[in-house]
């Protein structure tokens, strides 16, 4: 089966190969590893990668990867060839658009745009309290805030939309 | 001795306060909050008491409620352990109309040094060196500004009642002082239901040293050597050690001395950090002193040898300290680490939930003060914190291999912690070095980060390929709308830390 | 020094030398049977090798495949741990022949000390007091009963090549004799493949007490102190202590010089044990010799502050020791508990299986050395050990209500462990006082235990009744047919220990 | 509903009444009880008996408990009245029997005795090894030797069969 890992603007092809009872071969930028892959405990594999052995913590939702080795983490993200195809279909006119969400559970304690408003990059859009810190959320591109989801003092989910910017 | 304790508080600290109790052969008496029922400290305690709702002001903060449970328990001593009422004056002084033994210093103690401003009064007059700044909570916007002026910036906003970097700001200049004035206010308002701030001298890259001191009812005081606590991140601690590098025998006796003097200005009894901002040419300054057990103890316990829990139970008691300043040696090195259900890499947002494996460090010199375990939710109401990860070695050396050695046994998942991070300070050559100060985290250790390249990557890649190829064949999941993933994949993505880079 | 080592071992031991190896910045190689490739050692290891079939006389005690394994790896040293090849003098000079340090004594020294016959003439020429019986492997029945008859009942049967309790008998008297011999030489054929017995006289209520020895090549050695290991079931060490209550600083002195110079006398490099029975009137005869890293070693460690692996592995790497006889200090109090997956209700049938929750102790002064986490399956080929549970006190009492503490934190669910046991020896008077000998377990303590009336019947019987009360109506579970329930209730129901009595 | 508790010769009726989420109302012996119960952790239990604290670990296989607290081993046979009312009759006739079984995985070692022979309460019947520690099992009844269910060298498992006094 073939993969693409997507790493900020760099993309590297895995191919994965069942060859025994949890032995794999793979493939990567053209170089052959026989993998001895199990997961030990909940997100947690032991890899002999050859004879060298690592513990890696996998976790993964939908396409995003986060996987940690000793105590480096490793964001990309991976889904198969076709899935690839479609994703980069979907994508196009979608530049530019920002959705900013929330990261964890907590309590939306001041909106710093207004729909319309212009805002840069990194600028500080929302203020989200959760255990008694505020964390200044900012937008990931340049562009106008188009809509906001949310009103101050409103409980959010993790992974609850807060505001659009376009 | 007593022979009943309640413990008026929960997590680890709670655990911690119960196990030096189990050894003294103390009954404990938990309390709970309504989302509490299955936390280690009411498993471990002897009783429990249900206090109410999981918001800590419905509950662990009702003065009311911990004086019933303890009452109707027969409890003759209560243990605030750090955080919640464990500086309220207000609650010490209902235990004493009650007639129930607070462990710790009086009312007296607690509003002086509560007071960040009355304790600077109240030590410089006892000789204790302290940082230019007021000395009174500042009234008005218009005050903040001429004070700055005058002492001149950068300058230091601080809630008058604060503690744990709640309501801190630094300021650099002038057009930066209104809002932050507003945000430190805010928080001191949310945090501590007071929102008087004062305003302080901000020296530059300073190090945070503080002395632990004990002192019983007789008069009697020790120092139990320093802390280092200059690794912080948005000034709060996360790394603490001891002894400090910069500290030589006679800096360490002369602010032993210092932090005593502090203690006795204040009839001290119990036991009490007076923590110091340390410069470049070791001269050292009065910070404040914490009026409580301190979360970092246990690196002061692993050099000494003194359990504090039990030394402050015994003070509580009437006892007199079982040891004497010449009884002190610290051997070795010991160093914390604060693990937090904490995400290091969006910027240590807190991660509640449930803890689905663990797997907890062991063999020589590790210690592991946790107040969780598999299949316990952290629940969102309170501080995030895991457990505190404590190493000795028989120096720094030994004490830092060796932290870097349980971090990487140390697996928690279900949830972020912070366990990634400290790993990567333990590689830090700074860090090895010594070399480093209260910035060092937020200003020079995550630029470095950022620079560095992930050895691992093809393990990682492969990983998770593997892991696909395994959930594609047990079945086709089903897929969220073409383009969804764009939240996720944009959050912050450009500034995340550790992120490798190909050349 | 070595950049890489290769351990020839398992379980918990060859994590403790893998976490030795990490600190040291050495590069680890582990090899496992098919039965562990998610055992701990080969999860935590930095390189890992599989050398066959679950059988140990198949794996690793295969001589061959454990030296193909360093050969591939590139290690310049062995670690044997305990037991499997660790006192093998064919394997010390395979792998001397094969230029692969063995970290461990020459085989010279193993061969002296292994056969205890050769062990006891070796060291009484150098003066070490010994127990009256043969120095030579007994050839015949006849001559057993005669040598008996001679030094007179009781004597002891032991393996010559034995260890661990394994082909040791006790006879008290002719008629067992025959019995007896054929018991001690199956059980020693089955354990060590060689079924040499011999005899000694038997000390009544000895102590066990050993010396831990350090010997570099350059002819330095020290002591480390005594480690009193008198608590055993079936001859075997289950609780060992440092020190021990009735070893006096002239007798530790006195002991310490006598291990010495049975080191000395085999020429011995590397880390040792002597072991001593110890009388009323504390006479020590020298039992024997182990030249091996002991499964005890960490209360020795607690208690004197050496890492005893890292000084084996300098001493192996050529260097000289790192400390003098006078640097040596014991501080406090250590005692370790040996965790083991055995059913202490069912006189310590072994219980292997899945590990299906974990809770492992923490706090101040408790060092877990474990081999297992949740979800480990514990295989049945090997010795069923759990972990060492260990902690450290500034006194015997303080390390005594600790370790009560430590065990009543550890939880083990889906086997059946020797925890429970481990908490009734530290509630038991006898062992508080410091007043038992060899034969306390097995004759003192469980008369006791079953004379102690459990004082929780009712939460017992409540608590079940609620889970009966739950598995009832989730579902009407399919029962097996009227009085198959009788096996388990018949079986040894009237020697079980710890049963309550009703008045 | 109603339990009976069977130790040694004594009896214990047990009743058990839910009272709210996760509290249960329980009767023993004359006494009333309210209990706090949550399954905690596998096999573990915290139970606030009334507001004592407890960490009970309750292992039950058929009718027969082992309920470790403070390490201390409770056993007994617990079963609903009905059931127990089911078992006195079975249990008719079947006095002075006595099936042995291996506690524990292992290999039979040596059979001690033979078919037919007389063997005496706690005689040596059989020896089982397991981790290289070999174990004498002994008969828990006076009586004879009705039938061996294995031979020396069989590998068993636990709980199986080895013979039957009687």
């Amino acid at each position: 089966m073939n993969y693409i890992a997507t790493i900020g603007d760099r993309e590297i092809k895995v191919t994965v190969e069942e060859v025994g009872v949890a032995r794999y071969l793979v493939t990567g930028e053209g170089k052959e590893h026989l993998v001895d892959a199990h997961q030990v405990q909940d997100s947690i594999w032991s890899i002999l990668y050859g004879t060298d052995s690592f513990e890696v913590d996998v976790q993964g939702r939908d396409e995003e990867y986060e996987v940690l080795i000793d105590g480096d983490c490793y964001k990309f993200s991976l889904m198969n060839e076709q899935r690839k195809a479609l994703i980069r279909a979907g994508r196009k006119g979608a530049a530019g658009k920002a959705l900013v969400t929330s990261p964890m559970p907590g309590k939306v304690v001041k909106l710093l745009v207004a729909e319309g408003e212009e805002v840069q990059t990194d600028q500080g859009v929302i203020v989200v309290e959760a255990m008694k810190m505020e964390n200044e959320l900012k937008s990931a591109v340049t562009g106008k805030v188009k809509e906001i989801f949310v009103k101050e003092g409103e409980v959010v989910e993790s992974g609850a939309k807060l505001l659009l910017v376009e | 001795m007593f022979r009943k304790i309640l413990i008026a508080n929960r997590g680890e600290i709670a655990v911690r306060v119960e196990r030096a109790c189990q050894e003294m052969g103390i009954r404990t008496v938990a309390v709970y909050s309504e989302v509490d029922r299955h936390a280690l400290h009411v498993r471990c305690a002897d009783e429990a008491y249900l206090i109410g709702p999981p918001p800590a002001g419905e509950s662990y903060l009702v003065i009311d409620k911990i004086i019933d449970a303890a009452r109707k328990s027969g409890a003759e001593a209560i243990h605030p352990g750090y955080g919640f009422l464990a500086e309220n004056p207000t609650f010490a002084e209902r235990c004493e109309k009650e007639g129930i033994k607070l462990i710790g210093p009086s009312a007296h103690a607690m509003r002086t040094m509560g007071s960040k401003t009355l304790a600077r009064k109240t030590v410089r007059a006892a000789g204790v060196p302290v940082v230019p700044g007021t000395v009174e909570p500042i009234a008005t916007e218009e005050e903040v500004f001429r004070v700055a002026g005058e002492i001149g910036f950068p300058v230091m906003l601080k809630a008058t009642a604060g503690g744990g970097g709640k309501g801190l700001r630094l300021v650099r200049g002038e057009e930066d002082l209104r809002s932050s004035l507003r945000m430190a206010k805010s928080e001191a308002k949310s945090a501590f239901s007071d929102d008087s701030i004062y305003i302080e001298k901000y020296i530059e890259n300073p190090r945070h040293v503080e002395i632990q001191i004990l002192g019983d009812r007789h008069g009697n005081y020790v120092h139990l050597g320093e802390r280092e606590c200059s690794i912080q991140r948005r000034h709060q601690k996360v790394i603490e050690e001891s002894p400090s590098v910069v500290i030589t025998p006679q800096v360490r006796a002369a602010m032993g001395k210092v932090a005593i003097d502090a203690g006795r200005a204040a009839n001290y009894e119990g036991v009490g950090t007076v923590e110091f901002l340390v410069d470049k040419e070791i001269n050292f300054y009065f910070l404040e002193m914490n009026t409580r057990l301190q979360v970092e103890h246990p690196v002061t316990e692993m050099v000494t040898g003194v359990d504090i829990v039990k030394e402050q139970i015994r003070i509580a008691a009437g006892e007199k300290l079982s040891l004497r300043q010449e009884d002190v040696k610290q051997t070795g090195h010991a160093i914390e680490c604060r693990v937090y259900a904490e995400d290091p890499d969006r910027n240590f947002m807190p991660c509640p939930g449930l803890i689905t494996s663990l797997r907890t460090p062991g063999g020589p010199g590790v210690r592991d003060d946790s107040g969780v375990f598999e299949g316990f939710e952290i629940p969102i109401y309170y501080d995030p914190i895991i457990s505190k990860l404590v190493v000795w070695g028989k120096d720094r050396q030994e004490a830092v291999v060796r932290m870097k050695r349980a971090l990487g046994e140390y697996i928690v998942t279900g949830v972020k912690t912070t366990i990634p991070f400290h790993i990567r300070v333990m590689n830090n050559q700074h860090f090895l070095e010594g070399n480093f100060d209260t910035n060092f985290i937020d200003k020079v250790f995550f630029q470095e980060e950022r620079e560095r390249e992930l050895p691992h990557f093809h393990v990682a890649v492969i990983t998770a390929a593997i892991q696909l190829f395994l959930d594609e064949r047990k079945q086709a999941i089903a897929r969220r709308p073409v383009g969804a993933g764009e939240p996720a994949s944009l959050w912050k993505y450009s500034s995340r830390p550790g992120m490798p880079k190909f050349r």
